[in-house]
């Protein structure tokens, strides 16, 4: 299965190079970065002084219990959320997406209700350069060509006109997806992007978002639960404490390109496991109560 | 299932002429006179006879009342937008258009027509300015209650204000919009009707103006219906138009499932 | 007191120095020693105060003649009767500006005249015109609300304004004008409309019912009237307990204007206060019966009643300005 | 953070001052006659001067206007229920309403004197007539559009169509609620002046039309400026609650999670 | 870890002895049960013709592929969704809450979000009888305590008087099984109540559900895709076929009570998740496009 990528401005060679060229760049950095929502007393601290650095090109996996500040992480990265306290530098500037094409999915896909999904999966080529401008010079026909075989790809072929509230929740998360990769973004922000999939398609999504890393290279942070998916996709992969989180846990993922299933069953992949299972389990020990915090 | 909906339209109607009929009965009954409420009865027999005369003054009075209705649906759009956008405007502006409503437009009539003569243009102002704050208030309000989440979506893609205000603030707020325009429809007819009342030589303002004025009640009740029948009609309109744009917003599938 | 007849009463317009011998007689307790419970309610025009009666809302009121005699033409047994009659001579006029030149009726021709829909002056128009020989396709007349009509006339919007004088003359001094100096009027009793205007006029209902307490409250109003020829500024005194946002100056003027000019006549000197006389109604009915295109003309006695009037000694009013 | 709040607030007072000084500028430029469009300075001195004698009207105004409007948004909260819960009285009474509410409420008024004499009553009934109908239509379209999901919750539980209204409908539509609300206290002191104008011996309305008999314009302007000041005032009031209320509705994390 | 119930109207015993006298009763039936969503052209068939009998006290696991219906059968049994032909019958009638205490945990946890956290648990309390009544009569504090005990078994202390939009991914769903537990129900319908949560606080929610299944036996329906997760918990499992959606295997499950996480390991219970695996793989293979259904 591959990934459809028309209009891509590079090759995948061209790509591979630029990647190479642009590895020791940081894409995302965060330096003491600290979240705290709402004021005084009933102030939550989500979280704690963070440094966490990724260079272009990276796949970085994040886990953690629930609750720790993954989403917020993500957010910061995104410039929804300013940190109360240090730096959020974003491919070399405070505003992210001024400075990097940035793709997001978000934990609850919030899709625009009065569109259909095909309309939600475009709405970022109406919105990012450079295809903003051809959205109206009539290339709009071939966005929707681009949108369909996305959707295709995660098996939402007939649903495109449909309105979001028509579709399942699995299947909304797969929309939600395809709105994430449909601009071809330098910066990918996936949160839990398949927490609501059956095992299956799960899997066949993992070795769709793999392929399409391996000839783009963008940069991904990616939220999950589950260890699996973290060592199948990601590079490195980051372990944060319970809330109010912190990076307690930094370890490179070294098994060969591309990944197959069969690999998650292998003994280095289960131990791989079970070193981040125990990190988390300690992690979880430590969570205080929240408003005592 | 073209059956149940069809009875359904039947009995609202049916509820309607009720509505009448009751109205007819209770004069009947009360003897009232028909220099204060005429029965529905006259007033119709009235609107047909006099119809050919009317008809002028009903279109003049349905251009005048758009125009102002089309301009109040722009200035209403824009102000509800700088109100839900910026902080400086909701605490200025707002206060000063809830001060310019308190105010009956009837005051305001004179100036319009001392600067434009009298005519045409004191009414559409008139119109204007009597039906463009509900569109304002609906607008401010639909922005402002805004999920952040739905803005999230557009601002990670690093859209700007007006990105969002277009892809998500306005469309989010259309069910509320359609609310203020059958509010604001309404209040434009009064606008017109109260400027032509005021000074001008045609539109069912003067109409009715004359009609009191020779203690013609029925021809004034007359007047009033042909307002009404104008309400409805427009409203009927833009609930064609609403259905269509916000549908979205009022899906229902109250246990409703099956083919 | 419970043994008191109530009685809703309003007045032709807001609250005017004209008005003043309703709030004197109510000030003095006339319409107490009546045996009479007076409420006044100010009104909606003299014409409206018809239709208010009719309506039932109102019982008595100061108002015109002569939409008693439009009303009393379709349904004579519902429209109130004028049982005395304060303005003897119309206030009905065409007021323009002395610059434009509008010497007499003809001069009209060819002009914009500011009507205020539905008032007698711009209803009688067709009539002032056929009698003074007008061609009324060549006057064209724009409707405004009445307080439109001076700022209208001195914007130059219009060319002349149809007016009731006691009314127009004032609205032109608050304007800051010289009503006398810089504007000519044009009265329509100088030109063959001879028709009778304002007085008191009671409700069928009440007619019948309580006969008693429609001479008494006549009585009362015909007492006020009397003293306050004499003493303006006891008058004034009883119109500002009433209404104390007016201006009392101008008021003043107002009321003085209304003996001068609408009250005082040779004809009133003849008769008294109160009353009219039979053949000048007869043919005021004639004027409006065509000027309106009634289709019955009520007979003098269905518009006017004299039963309740107070002898005629008691009717001589000597105006003394104060 | 009360340091930009405060200048916030400054700003916005100072944009409101803007606004009379231009007004000011505008008519002393311009040359503009006081008998069509007084100075508001003039406008502030004959306020302050009269005040003494203006208190009575203003509280009788103020009290009629909210009778009126108390009573209206109980008429408005249960026709909108009835209208956001029933197709059927959508299909009836919405038309109606809006037939009802395309006509000038002045032409009501006399019907209101003939039945309940001049005087408060009219007053209050005509507050009422005029500012129920944007409550309707908001409430309505609130309860049309909340999403099946909120619903479902209760659903599940076997709520009654009451509880589901009562818990999930109504809170759901409080922000479009309170954005009515501006718009039917503002149009609640309309029809009052208006009914006042028409009947009433008492009032800002019968100040008003007797002011503008009197060609008295900045005592007329100053009557405005009073409706102007009673409205706003009424709308800080609503604002206070609205805060409260439906704070869920307009929370806003732009950006913004410092502590 | 133990599941706090206070005024539990039985004890756990004579809960117990209830459980078998009403064991011969059928809870929830659906006989030739189908649902289209849609009408003509747009019409989409969500579920076939479904044969589904679940005695009173059961547990029940539905797994299969995301969009095959199964949120839309859990909607059937809460007379949220009527069917388009065949029959529902919860406890002896067709119209669900009437007959039966329901509690629910929808897939997305929709709290209402101008209530608290904790008003939000609460709601049950005032709407479904006999807590409906005593709400009105002053219990409302014991029914707060009540709450509060339920919030900090799932890990929510000090989040009570939270509103929704202030809470992660995770804890939402958290309150949200909360919500569906609070007025014990007899009929419990959980829709991927631990998707959004990491593994542990997973298997800790397991646990608990499993002592208040034991304790209380209620009919429980619950949709997962974790196969582990309905092993641990069912006592049978009902797999469906892809959209349109129709039950192909229905197994039950025999390990003893209580189970343990350790159990999910042993050779037996992989066989089983093994099974359920190939099943749900062929399940997988049939999925037509949706419109042209
Ligand atoms: N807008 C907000 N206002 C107040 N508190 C918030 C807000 N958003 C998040 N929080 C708090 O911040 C903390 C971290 O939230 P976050 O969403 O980042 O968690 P998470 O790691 O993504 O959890 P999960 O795995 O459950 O999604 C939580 O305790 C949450 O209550
Ligand atoms: N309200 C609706 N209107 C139209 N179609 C709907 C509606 N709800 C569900 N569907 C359709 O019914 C089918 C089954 O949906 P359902 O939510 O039951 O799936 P599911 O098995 O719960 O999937 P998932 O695991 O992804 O949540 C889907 O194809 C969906 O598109
Ligand atoms: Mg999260
Ligand atoms: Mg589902």
């Amino acid at each position: 299965m591959h990934f459809v990528m028309m209009h891509a401005p590079l090759t995948a060679i061209e790509a591979e190079t630029a990647a190479r060229s642009r590895a020791a760049a940081i894409a995302v950095e965060l330096s003491a970065a600290a979240v705290t929502f709402g004021q005084g007393e009933r102030a939550v601290a989500a979280l704690q002084a963070t440094e966490l650095r990724i260079p272009d090109g990276e796949f970085v996996a994040l886990v953690g219990p629930s609750g720790c500040g993954k989403s917020t992480i993500l957010k910061l990265a995104a410039g929804l959320v300013r940190p109360s306290a240090g730096v959020v530098v974003v491919g070399g500037r405070e505003v992210a997406a001024k400075a990097l094409r940035i793709g997001m999915a978000f934990q609850n896909p919030t899709m625009l209700p009065w569109l259909t999904i095909e309309q939600n999966v475009m709405l970022p080529l109406k919105i990012v350069e450079p295809y903003r401008s051809q959205f109206r010079r009539q290339r709009k026909a071939s966005f929707r060509d681009k949108a369909h075989a996305l959707l295709a790809q995660v098996g939402l072929t007939g649903f495109a006109t449909r309105y979001p509230w028509q579709l399942s929740g699995g299947m909304l998360q797969r929309a939600n997806l395809c709105r994430a990769l449909i601009h071809e973004p330098r910066l990918l922000l996936l949160d839990e992007p398949f927490g609501a999939l059956d095992q299956f398609t799960r899997e066949e999504l993992w070795s769709i978002l793999q392929d399409l890393w391996l000839v783009h290279r963008p940069t991904v942070l990616l939220v999950t639960h589950d260890l699996r998916e973290a060592g199948f996709l990601a590079n490195r992969i980051c372990v944060m404490s319970a809330r109010p989180g912190r990076i307690i846990d930094d370890s490179a993922v070294a098994f060969a390109r591309p990944r197959t299933i069969a690999m998650t069953f292998e003994p280095d992949f289960v131990a791989l496991n079970q070193r981040l299972r125990d990190l988390i389990t300690d992690a979880r020990r430590a969570a205080p109560a929240p408003s005592e915090a | 299932m073209p059956r149940p909906e069809i009875r359904q339209k039947l009995a609202s109607a049916g509820l309607i002429v009720l509505f009448f009929v009751g109205w007819e009965v209770f004069c009947v009954v009360s003897g009232m006179s028909d220099l204060i409420l005429p029965r529905p009865s006259q007033v119709f027999v009235t609107l047909v006879q006099r119809l050919p005369v009317l008809w002028p003054h009903i279109v003049q009075t349905l251009v005048t009342t758009m125009i102002g209705f089309i301009l109040g649906v722009a200035l209403g759009i824009l102000l509800g937008a700088l109100i839900g956008v910026s902080k400086t405007a909701y605490d200025t502006v707002y206060p000063l258009l809830i001060g310019f409503s308190s105010i009956p437009k009837v005051a305001v009539v004179p100036i319009f027509v001392l600067w434009f003569g009298s005519g045409t243009v004191p009414a559409v102002l008139t119109a204007l300015a009597i039906c463009f704050f509900p569109i304002v208030v609906n607008i401010a309000t639909g922005l402002a209650t805004t999920e952040p989440e739905l803005e999230d979506v557009l601002k990670a893609l690093g859209a700007s204000k007006f990105d969002i205000l277009w892809n998500v603030g306005l469309p989010r707020t259309m069910p509320f919009f359609f609310a203020s325009l059958k509010v604001a429809i309404t209040y434009a007819f009064v606008g017109t009707v109260l400027a032509e009342t005021v000074a001008s030589n045609r539109g069912i303002g003067n109409v009715m103006m004359s009609a009191s004025s020779n203690f013609n009640v029925p021809l004034l009740f007359a007047g009033l219906f042909i307002l009404a029948a104008l309400g409805v009609a427009l409203y009927v309109a833009f609930s064609l138009i609403e259905a269509r744009v916000t549908g979205w917003a009022t899906r229902r599938n109250d246990l409703a499932a099956a083919a | 007191r419970a043994d008191e007849v109530k009685i809703k009463f309003t007045l032709g317009w807001k609250t005017q120095g004209s008005d003043a011998a309703f709030f004197y007689a109510k000030d003095k307790g006339y319409f107490k020693d009546e045996g009479l419970d007076v409420v006044i309610d100010q009104g909606e025009g003299s014409g409206a105060t018809v239709t208010r009666i009719m309506s039932g809302a109102y019982d008595a009121g100061f108002g015109d003649v002569n939409a008693i005699i439009q009303n009393a033409s379709a349904k004579p047994d519902e429209a109130p009767v004028m049982v005395y009659m304060m303005w003897n001579r119309p206030p009905f006029a065409v007021v323009s500006k002395t610059a434009s030149g509008i010497a007499g009726p003809k001069d009209l021709e060819g002009r914009t005249l500011g009507g205020a829909q539905g008032t007698p002056t711009t209803r009688l128009l067709t009539v002032f015109a056929r009698t003074n020989g007008l061609d009324m396709e060549k006057i064209k007349l724009s409707n405004m609300a009445p307080n439109l009509q001076e700022p209208m006339l001195i914007k130059g919007d219009i060319d002349a304004a149809l007016v009731f004088n006691i009314t127009s003359y004032f609205n032109l001094v608050l304007n800051r004008q010289d009503p006398d100096k810089d504007f000519k009027w044009l009265t329509f009793g100088d030109y063959g409309l001879d028709l009778y205007s304002n007085g008191v006029m009671v409700s069928r209902k009440l007619l019948a019912s309580n006969p008693k307490a429609v001479a008494g409250l006549v009585r009362a109003i015909n007492k006020a009237t009397i003293a306050i020829a004499k003493d303006q500024n006891a008058g004034m005194a009883a119109v500002v307990n009433f209404d104390n946002l007016v201006n009392e100056p101008v008021e003043k003027r107002r009321l003085q204007y209304s003996f001068d000019k609408l009250i005082i006549s040779p004809e009133m000197k003849e008769i008294g206060i109160g009353d009219v006389k039979d053949d000048r109604m007869a043919r005021a009915i004639g004027i409006v019966v065509e000027g309106y295109q009634l289709a019955r003309a009520p007979k003098p006695e269905e518009i006017f009643s004299r039963q309740f009037l107070p002898p005629r000694t008691e009717r001589d009013l000597v105006y003394v300005a104060n």
